[in-house]
């Protein structure tokens, strides 16, 4: 190439690649993240078909595609490259169908899907870009629009090839806001931990849920800055309450174990798109939900708020991200 | 009747009174003009003067800090009316276009590596001076594409910018941005242009890029006006003479002389 | 005069281009109908104030200008808000505060602003009337899609029987905003292929 | 110093002319508007009074009354409809907590506190749902019950079916409800009997 | 006082101006581009709106209601508004150079701010007293403020996202708006 | 003993099986050398020479002008053919001194001084300038600049860096076993010419021969301190080693001689005692070939100048098609598009990659990792998106000069961001602006 080659080129011609550093890669990818994180909902999602049905299978597989097809059909539509592969829609999907109740119509499910990835995703230019957590849009504007449909519960009747009870029973939350006492006598805590309760798809037993979040503890994808201050400031706060006056309160477990409290703080809060990315944030952020969830539970009309008060506190995350800024490596003096 | 005419002329007697006082104050002094030098011009706020909208050109005419023709999209007749606002002479400025004066596309030119990063050309650019062999010619990664304001630039098949004439404004943008400098203002009605960059010598040209200027002569020659000379191995037209008859097109050996007549 | 009249329908429509006036477009359009007499009150005032103004410009000087345009357009809001107050009563309810809020629509005093002020009488008619028009159409078709969807019906009738369940979230808050953005989404999206 | 004095004419000029023009305005409408607020407000109260069939039987002087008083701590306003100097009926504006708001009620009753009618006049819940109280079917609940009933949700142990997803705003009407009735038995001696305070709103004659 | 404290908080969250009234709305979308532009705006309006609230129940309630001419109520509302923003300007200009600096150029945007005027019409249709008024016009500010800093936040954030050509700008900030009342939803029925 | 570190940094996997036990052995003096007159961070020199003269090793043939430069110098006998732009490790073309051999190694008459503590402080930065000693870890800055503090910088502490925590590279590691006692020797130059007291020696704990057998040189001295560094990357890098050892952050913006330290790496040490001890000025270094795509990975002892075509024939040729051929480490080495260049003062590994595989970038998920990875705990993400939008200043003031290149975000980012390309670029940007 250069005029000075005296000597024969070993290269034969033949082009080397040229790039930035760093020239290894760590072996995760986004594609991988997500594909673990729809693996981690595993437990509750065959929990959640064994104890409710073929018809939560089929929710969830209507919401699961109707969400795929949407990305598709919008990445194609704005002529960019169709990616459902990076398994992001799928969860969004999956995550969705585990908020519906599992006697919802199969065309309500398919709106949420295409409202969680249209709405929540797409228009603000796809993943990565959204401001607000997909599948938690997806819910809210469901449960806005059809709340009647979007707060009915068939009963538990475990058994995969069941129909769904048409008998329809009260979740935990629900009965709350019929007094403490109510509640407690018809719910036990340990049926709450186990799946034996009413709720949504995929929200009915702690235990399927924190096999999961132990999961992805493991590979790393989620981190405790989130999951567990949000948790502990719920249990905090309506334990204090409960303290002052427990005829009117109920126990904080109650709280903790019913209604989307652990899938929304291991599986919803730290998607990490729409929560802060400094660690100090995150906290921040999670403390901010758990406030919000309780002022909601305790003492709103509507008996759940952990959807809102996520979505509330994602509206904030970039306000967060832009208060918690790192202080650089030296940023101080070493004598301060 | 009485009450409602006393109390709301009250209140006007009152706003206006303390509207009058403020005015009084805090008298800030604005040039009429400006107003109405901002109104004709184009109020795109497109940044390509140097200033951060429409209203600080029209402050800095007036303050005699820019030529009235600083403004790249406004027509000539709308020129004069500034002019003449300012009370200045008619400056009737030349229209010029952004030309590419590079054929070195994916066709044409050879690379030196193979690269894989970012594809903006001025990042590509850190890394040996990009992918193509040849150190002076267009990268083709299009960054000129994404900066131009008027959306006058897009990339052909042979991932060379292609530029619509009609949009283009000669704002100078995509100029400022080409880490290869390919880009260059260019009289619009002239229509003859070197489409080369390349100052390396002739065979190393020939090396690399098929329709590159080899520093042959060749237009020199047959330029009847005498507007091109040959410096740093390149040609070069001067447009002051160039009279677009394109004899230099037709001899040059290489292509390396576009027209588009 | 023609080229006055019409750019507010499509080229300067206020809502979709300019975007003005935002804060009783999301308000009213839970049905067309309110968006029918929110348009018709503005385009009212919208044509008098432009009318007004438009006769006084040579008469106020440029330092009270925007107080006596305030209080031309203010004058004119009242007279209509006791207007439709008298003789349209329930429409007059139905959209509530935002009549009087007519006032500071900025459509209003952006016009007698940019336009009013500087045209003469007859331009500035038919200005305010093309932009009138134009806000009254935009609300209507916005007006129509969430009383659609929202609602199942449009004009109050009913459009999909009994067994609809409706789109509430097009008649809420959240479903205002969303769908107004969405549709300058489209429009800004037509325009540009159009421009093409 | 002269132009300020030219700007403050200016602006006067035109406060003075608005003036002139809105009072005269007020001046055209003023009566209209009045009418039109007093025919609101009596539109309910003349529903769930069923003056409208009334007016068929009626023979002589028919009127509406209105006085306002105090009960627990809100405005209420109460209402009665007298025939030829007998009162047959009256009406009580009163307004429960519901989800979005305060829901006005206007609840009619008979000289014995039975129920006639009641209707919704203002609320703020949400449209679709709770929106759904304003709807006869679960208006209608409400006829013919009085005092002796349980006015109160099924969930709350009392005889009225809420609307499904709306628990809440069922629970507001039947708060205003029940307040209407316990005010009714309260001021019942003043109700039919009384004279002081009460202003005659709407007044309707028929001579044979 | 729990209904003060109530009224007070309905009007942050569960009325918020924007995004349940939908008043304010061009300020919320035109000054929103820099948190920092938001932060002053807020605070301008905060400011604004409990004086304005003050003022025209003061102007309502003395001379209007007194000399029967609620039907000037428009044209005097605005008139009060309009002369309370220039005076207030005046004052922090004399008074600190750094406020105004920071909040000033905020203040001639704020006359056509429709949710000054709306306060005040709706604390008159209300019918609150002077304590009410205050705090409504207080709460209706900081809502105001809370829901302008959340949205300028989120709109810093999506510049640096590859949103589509057409919905960028005032189409997506609207979605947003949408979005963020779609989460403020979440309060209804917390009063 | 304690194993220090630092907050953030990978653990990318270490890769150095293949030449941790092999032997540094002298590569077979080449027919030509291509010398370019820049090799450091700094000023270009002068030639000396010119067409057809003849040197001999050793022989200086480029000076450094300007303060901030080293001078250059023959590392081969032979004749001058060609002194032109020719393309070098770090850019498209520099100025380079082409020497052909002769074949004969003729070394220029040199005398070193075995009692340097005689020597003056001054005299000992003299010999290492005119030596031409720069840092050999990478960056390659003058020896004798950092040497020079200026006035009112009090150094007390000095940090031999053995961390050598790029994967792959082995070098420094061979040359802490091999020759212990001449590292610390050099160090001790190093120390007498700023007079300073404590000496620290970082080695990172998966290098266990080269921690004892320095220990065992070291002898229990008290002036020197060893200390064991955990396995982590960037832990070589400046700032991380004086924070790991010191506890002490350098502050932003500034140099270690800040915070009074001066970190020096075990190959600079090395030279150093050659430089003062035999008199023998830098013209071979200690270099790392290896990676899959070569088929015989060595460590060897290389002439500076040596093309990279020659080093790969050392050790058996090309295994297979080679992919990238990166001078330096795969953290922060840079791809050379040929094989003609030469290796330089700072090259410390030649790395032959094989099967490259090129991700598609995809959008940021924001999942925070390349935040949790840097060991400036800047946010690389943010940097990377305001430089691509064109903000800079916005990306300069979320520390995107304060970027030391390490690579770890861009290892982590599972999106596959470039995000170190952005960075660079960014920096690149604001030092054109700045200097305008």
């Amino acid at each position: 190439m250069q005029k000075g080659n005296l000597q024969k080129r070993k290269l034969n011609n033949q082009k080397l690649i040229v790039s930035a550093p760093p020239h290894i890669r760590d072996g995760l990818t986004v594609r991988r993240i997500m594909w673990e994180v729809v693996l981690a909902l595993g437990p509750t999602t065959l929990l959640g078909i064994y104890i409710f049905g073929w018809r939560a299978l089929t929710i969830i597989l209507t919401s699961t595609a109707t969400a795929i097809l949407t990305e598709a059909a919008i990445q194609k539509f704005c002529k960019k490259k169709v990616a459902v592969a990076d398994g992001s829609a799928a969860l969004t999907g999956l995550l969705l169908a585990l908020n519906l109740p599992p006697g919802v119509p199969l065309w309500l499910a398919g709106i949420g899907g295409a409202m969680a990835i249209g709405l929540g995703k797409q228009v603000f230019g796809g993943l990565g870009n959204n401001p607000f957590n997909p599948a938690l849009v997806g819910r809210v504007v469901l449960l806005i629009s059809w709340p009647n449909l979007m707060t009915t519960w068939p009963k538990p009747t475990p058994g995969l090839f069941r129909s769904v009870d048409v008998v329809t029973g009260a979740t935990p939350l629900g009965l709350l806001k019929e007094g403490a006492a109510v509640a407690t006598s018809q719910v036990s805590l340990w049926d709450a931990f186990w799946g034996n309760i009413g709720g949504c798809i995929g929200e009915v037993s702690a235990l399927a849920l924190l096999i999961g979040a132990i999961f992805l503890f493991w590979r790393k994808h989620i981190s405790w800055h989130i999951p567990i201050p949000f948790i502990a400031t719920v249990v905090l706060v309506s334990g204090i309450f409960w303290l002052l006056n427990p005829a009117k309160y109920v126990h904080p477990l109650f709280h903790l174990l019913t209604g989307g409290l652990i899938l929304g703080a291991f599986f919803m809060a730290t998607d990490m798109v729409t929560s802060p990315v400094t660690r100090k944030g995150q906290i921040i952020f999670a403390v901010g939900c758990g406030l919000i969830t309780v002022a909601i539970r305790l003492f709103s009309k509507s008996p759940e708020g952990v959807s809102f008060a996520i979505l509330m506190m994602n509206g904030a995350t970039p306000l967060i991200d832009r208060w918690t800024r790192l202080r650089k490596f030296g940023e101080v003096s070493v004598n301060a | 009747m009485l009450p409602a005419i006393l109390s709301l002329g009250g209140l006007g007697l009152l706003f206006a009174f303390g509207l009058g006082l403020a005015a009084r104050k805090f008298a800030v002094k604005v040039d009429p003009r400006i107003e109405k030098i901002a109104e004709i011009l184009p109020g795109v706020n497109c940044g390509a003067c140097g200033f951060p909208n429409c209203q600080a050109v029209a402050a800095a005419l007036i303050e005699g800090k820019i030529e009235s023709d600083s403004c790249v999209l406004v027509e000539e007749e709308a020129l004069r009316n500034i002019a003449e606002i300012l009370g200045q002479e008619v400056k009737v400025k030349e229209k010029k276009v952004a030309r590419l004066i590079c054929q070195g596309g994916k066709d044409q030119a050879k690379e030196k590596y193979v690269y894989q990063g970012v594809r903006e050309c001025r990042v590509a650019n850190l890394l040996f001076g990009g992918e193509k062999a040849c150190a002076y010619g267009c990268l083709g990664l299009g960054t000129c594409v994404q900066e131009c304001p008027f959306g006058a630039i897009a990339l052909d098949e042979n991932n060379l910018p292609l530029i619509n004439e009609d949009k283009c404004t000669g704002c100078r943008k995509c100029v400022e941005v080409c880490p290869k400098e390919v880009l260059t203002l260019i009289p619009k009605p002239k229509k003859v242009w070197i489409a080369c960059n390349s100052r390396a010598k002739g065979a190393q040209v020939k090396k690399v890029c098929q329709e590159g200027c080899i520093g042959c002569g060749l237009c020199l020659k047959a330029c009847k006006p005498k507007a091109i000379t040959l410096e740093n191995n390149l040609a070069r037209i001067d447009y002051q003479k160039c009279t677009n008859c394109g004899d230099c097109v037709e001899k040059c050996p290489t292509k390396a002389i576009t027209c588009c007549l | 005069m023609t080229n006055f009249l019409v750019k507010g329908l499509w080229k300067e429509n206020p809502i979709f281009r300019l975007v003005l006036g935002i804060c009783p477009t999301l308000a009213v359009t839970t049905q067309a109908i309110n968006g029918v007499g929110m348009g018709l009150a503005t385009t009212v005032v919208l044509v008098c104030s432009n009318l007004v103004i438009s006769a006084l410009r040579k008469f106020i000087p440029p330092r009270v200008r925007i107080p006596s345009f305030i209080v031309i357009i203010a004058s004119f809001v009242s007279i209509v808000n006791m207007i439709m107050e008298g003789f349209y009563f329930e429409l007059h309810k139905e959209l509530g505060l935002f009549i009087p809020l007519i006032v500071v629509n900025c459509i209003i005093l952006g016009r007698a602003e940019a336009f009013a002020s500087r045209n003469p009488v007859l331009s500035s008619l038919a200005d305010g009337l093309g932009m009138g028009i134009g806000f009254t159409l935009s609300l209507i078709v916005l007006g129509s899609i969430r009383e659609i969807l929202g609602a199942g019906t449009i004009l109050g009738v009913s459009l999909f029987g009994e067994g609809y369940l409706p789109f509430l979230i097009m008649i809420l808050p959240p479903g205002a905003f969303i769908s107004l953005g969405l549709l300058l989404g489209l429009m800004n999206r037509i325009s540009k292929e159009r421009s093409n | 110093m002269r132009e300020i004095g030219r700007l403050v004419l200016v602006l006067t000029l035109i406060t003075l002319i608005a003036a002139l023009a809105l009072a005269q305005t007020n001046k055209l409408t003023k009566d209209r508007i009045e009418n039109a607020r007093r025919e609101y407000e009596l539109r309910a109260v003349k529903k769930v009074l069923l003056i409208e069939e009334k007016l068929k039987e009626l023979n002589g002087e028919l009127v509406i009354e209105k006085k306002q008083l105090e009960f627990e701590e809100t405005k209420v306003s109460l209402y009665r409809g007298r025939m030829n100097e007998k009162i047959f009926g009256a009406a009580i504006k009163t307004a429960g907590k519901g989800y979005g708001g305060d829901i006005e009620v206007v609840v009619g009753l008979n000289r014995k506190g039975v129920i006639t009618k009641i209707e919704i006049v203002d609320h703020k819940e949400t449209p679709g749902l709770g929106a759904k109280i304003t709807r006869a079917l679960f208006r209608d609940q409400f006829k013919g019950k009085s005092a002796k009933n349980k006015i109160k949700v099924r969930k709350d142990g009392g005889e009225i079916d809420a609307i499904s997803g709306a628990t809440v705003s069922s629970r507001g009407v039947c708060q205003a409800v029940e307040k209407a009735l316990k005010l009714f038995s309260e001021e019942k001696e003043d109700i039919l009997k009384g004279s002081s305070g009460w202003e005659v709103l709407e007044r309707f004659v028929k001579e044979e | 006082m729990g209904e003060i404290f109530i009224l007070f908080f309905s009007a942050i969250l569960v009325n918020n101006f924007v995004l349940s009234r939908f008043l304010g709305i061009c300020p919320y979308l035109g000054v929103s581009r820099r948190v920092e532009m938001a932060v002053g705006m807020s605070m301008a309006v905060v400011f604004v709106m409990t004086l304005a609230s003050l003022v025209t129940w003061l102007v309502y309630n003395f001379i209007l209601l007194p000399f029967n001419l609620l039907y000037l109520y428009i044209v005097a509302f605005i008139l009060v508004i309009a002369t309370l923003v220039q005076l207030v300007e005046m004052v922090i200009q004399k008074v600190s150079p750094t406020i105004y600096q920071a909040l000033g150029i905020y203040l001639p945007l704020i006359t056509t701010n429709c949710a000054v005027l709306g306060v005040a019409f709706l604390n008159i249709q209300e019918g609150y007293g002077l304590l009410k008024t205050t705090i409504h016009g207080l709460g209706a500010g900081v809502g105001f403020g809370l829901a302008i800093v959340l949205f300028a936040g989120i709109r810093e954030r999506l510049e640096l996202a590859d949103i589509g050509d057409a919905m960028k700008g005032t189409a997506i900030g609207l979605v947003v708006a949408g979005l963020l009342s779609l989460a403020f939803m979440g309060f209804r029925g917390l009063f | 003993m304690k194993i220090l570190t630092f907050p953030g940094g990978v653990h990318p996997p270490t890769s150095k099986e293949a030449t941790r036990d092999k032997k540094i052995e002298p590569a077979k003096i080449p027919e030509r050398v291509i010398i370019p007159l820049l090799q450091h961070t700094g000023a270009p020199g002068e030639a000396l020479v010119s067409k057809g003269d003849r040197v001999t090793v050793g022989q200086k043939i480029g000076e450094a002008k300007a303060f901030v430069s080293a001078p250059v110098h023959a590392t081969i006998s032979g004749e001058v053919i060609e002194i032109k732009p020719l393309p070098y490790p770090l850019g498209l073309n520099t100025d380079s001194i082409v020497i052909q051999s002769d074949g004969k190694d003729e070394w220029l008459e040199v005398e070193g001084t075995k009692d340097w503590k005689a020597l003056s402080p001054d005299k000992i930065r003299e010999t290492i300038r005119e030596a031409g000693i720069v840092g050999l870890g990478g960056a390659a800055f003058p020896t004798h600049v950092k040497l020079s503090p200026p006035e009112g910088k009090k150094i007390d502490a000095y940090i031999l860096n053995g961390a050598e925590c790029e994967p792959y590279l082995t070098c420094d590691y061979r040359l802490m076993v091999e020759r212990p006692k001449e590292i610390l020797e050099g160090f001790r130059i190093l120390m007498a010419a700023l007079s300073v007291k404590n000496g620290y020696i970082g080695i990172e704990d998966n290098k266990r021969e080269a921690i004892s057998a320095m220990g065992r040189e070291l002898n229990g001295e008290p002036d020197i301190q060893m200390k064991v560094l955990k396995t982590k990357y960037p832990q070589g890098g400046e700032k991380q080693l004086i924070k790991a050892i010191l506890r002490k952050e350098v502050p932003s913006g500034g140099l270690p001689f800040d915070v009074g330290v001066l970190v020096s790496n075990v190959g600079t040490a090395f030279s150093c005692w050659e430089a003062v001890v035999s008199g023998k000025p830098l013209v071979e270094r200690v270099i790392t070939v290896t990676g899959p795509g070569v088929k015989e990975p060595k460590n060897l002892r290389v002439r500076i100048g040596t093309r990279v075509s020659d080093l790969i024939e050392a050790c058996g040729g090309f295994n297979g098609k080679p992919g990238k051929i990166i001078m330096g480490g795969p953290m922060m080495g840079l791809t050379q598009f040929t094989d003609e260049v030469p290796v330089i003062k700072g090259t410390s590994g030649i790395l032959v990659q094989t099967d490259v595989l090129w991700d598609e970038e995809i959008a940021c998920i924001r999942c925070g990792k390349c935040i949790q990875s840097c060991p400036l705990y800047l946010m690389p993400t943010m940097i990377s998106l305001y430089s691509k939008r064109g903000r800079l200043e916005e990306a300069k003031d979320y520390g995107a000069l304060d970027c030391i290149e390490c690579g770890a975000c861009g290892y982590t980012c599972p999106a596959r961001i470039p995000l170190v390309q952005w960075i660079k670029y960014a920096k690149r940007e604001l030092a054109k602006k700045k200097a305008q």
